[in-house]
């Protein structure tokens, strides 16, 4: 399942709710991507998504459906806020389920690479000396690149 | 044709979406970029670097060789800084 | 840190925890193991973990040193269960907290290959059938090899 | 010295643990294996495949060739199944 969205959420209690009721599920695997206080050394005030409505669903969608062919999965789920958030606010949440471990683990990775090449989110930073556009980085590019 | 910008490509351009009429031969995306680079010499100037710019056409990844024919709303954006 | 235990615990509510209140993190990565209700066709009807007192909590901290050591972590987290259980019912939970995506990610994923073959830990199924203890698999080795 | 089994060990050898006064001439896990081998020829059986037994000494997991010598606690067990 895709969230996109512009209210918080805790990753704890979606993972509680994720695979909540099925006994079929042997793995879950997640990744939370949080709002950090400083980058490069410099104080993060807030961080401002900007995202692209309706490609941004498209995409995701068009990933986990990648996922999901790629390796066994039993569900998954993708929560993504855009707006304005604190340090220490969930951008992301990326879980997964499968019968097997690897399955899980390596699905969630893979789904995390592709979001950060594919997903069309840009982050603006607000710090004391202004607002700066994050520059992406040539290592997502080959994170993505190795599945 | 419906132009959208996003990120700092809006500063670049000045507006975040314009709808242009866009003369038959500009077939491509590069063809678009080439002719918006004439109207916004800021938006010019960031395309000539090598893949600063990217582009969707109907909310799809799109390389520069990619047709425009039947598109109604083309993207341009920085590389994605999402998650 | 490392937790050894009969209780249950909720694997959400684990995570909701851990790195509350830290705004230098930038990523959370984490591992659940659940009972499963089958078993290569068979049905589970509960699941006995065995352990080795004072080994066990030894082994996982050794572990949990070697994936510090590793990758540079703000902070990690195992809940390991012994004892009978049901389908369902999370056996193990590993969480990595690091500045970086690939660090979480990686050092969760070791942390459960290295658990997987150096916790002392089995696993014995009651099924229709009667009680079998769980062989180990290869693809467990070569797993935690990998490393 | 105490030697303590796990898991359907204990079913080999009929006990969860036992304390033992080794000949001198015990020297290593694997001189041990052989000693345990004749008190519990069940224990011998599942020694005897490769692999299938695993051993601590005081609480640390050691190899065939690993001596005894201040050893107070050995264990034997199958491949562990946890996570």
């Amino acid at each position: 399942m895709i969230r996109v969205q512009a209210e918080a959420f805790d990753p704890g209690r979606e993972l509680s709710r994720f695979a909540a009721g099925r006994s079929d599920i042997g793995a879950v695997a997640s990744f939370t991507g949080l709002v950090r206080d400083s980058h490069r050394g410099e104080r993060i005030l807030a961080m401002t998504l900007e995202h692209y409505p309706g490609m941004t669903e498209r995409e995701l969608e068009r990933i986990e459906a990648e996922a999901r062919q790629r390796w066994p999965l039993d569900d998954s789920l993708v929560i993504h806020r855009y707006g304005r958030m604190l340090p220490g606010e969930p951008i992301v949440l990326v879980a997964t389920a499968s019968a097997h471990r690897a399955a899980a683990l390596d699905a969630c990775a893979f789904l995390m690479d592709w979001l950060k090449t594919k997903a069309p989110f840009w982050k603006c930073e607000e710090t004391p000396s202004g607002e700066h556009w994050v520059e992406a980085r040539e290592s997502d590019d080959r994170a993505a690149a190795r599945w | 044709m419906r132009i959208r910008y996003f990120a700092w490509l809006k500063q670049r351009t000045g507006c975040v979406e314009e709808e242009l009429d866009l003369p038959a031969e500009i077939e491509t995306v590069a063809d678009l970029v080439t002719y918006l680079g004439e109207r916004h010499p800021r938006f010019a100037e960031a395309a000539s670097g090598r893949g600063v710019v990217r582009c969707a056409v109907d909310q799809t990844h799109a390389e520069p060789t990619a047709r425009l024919a039947g598109a109604r709303e083309v993207a341009f954006f920085p590389p994605v800084t999402g998650g």
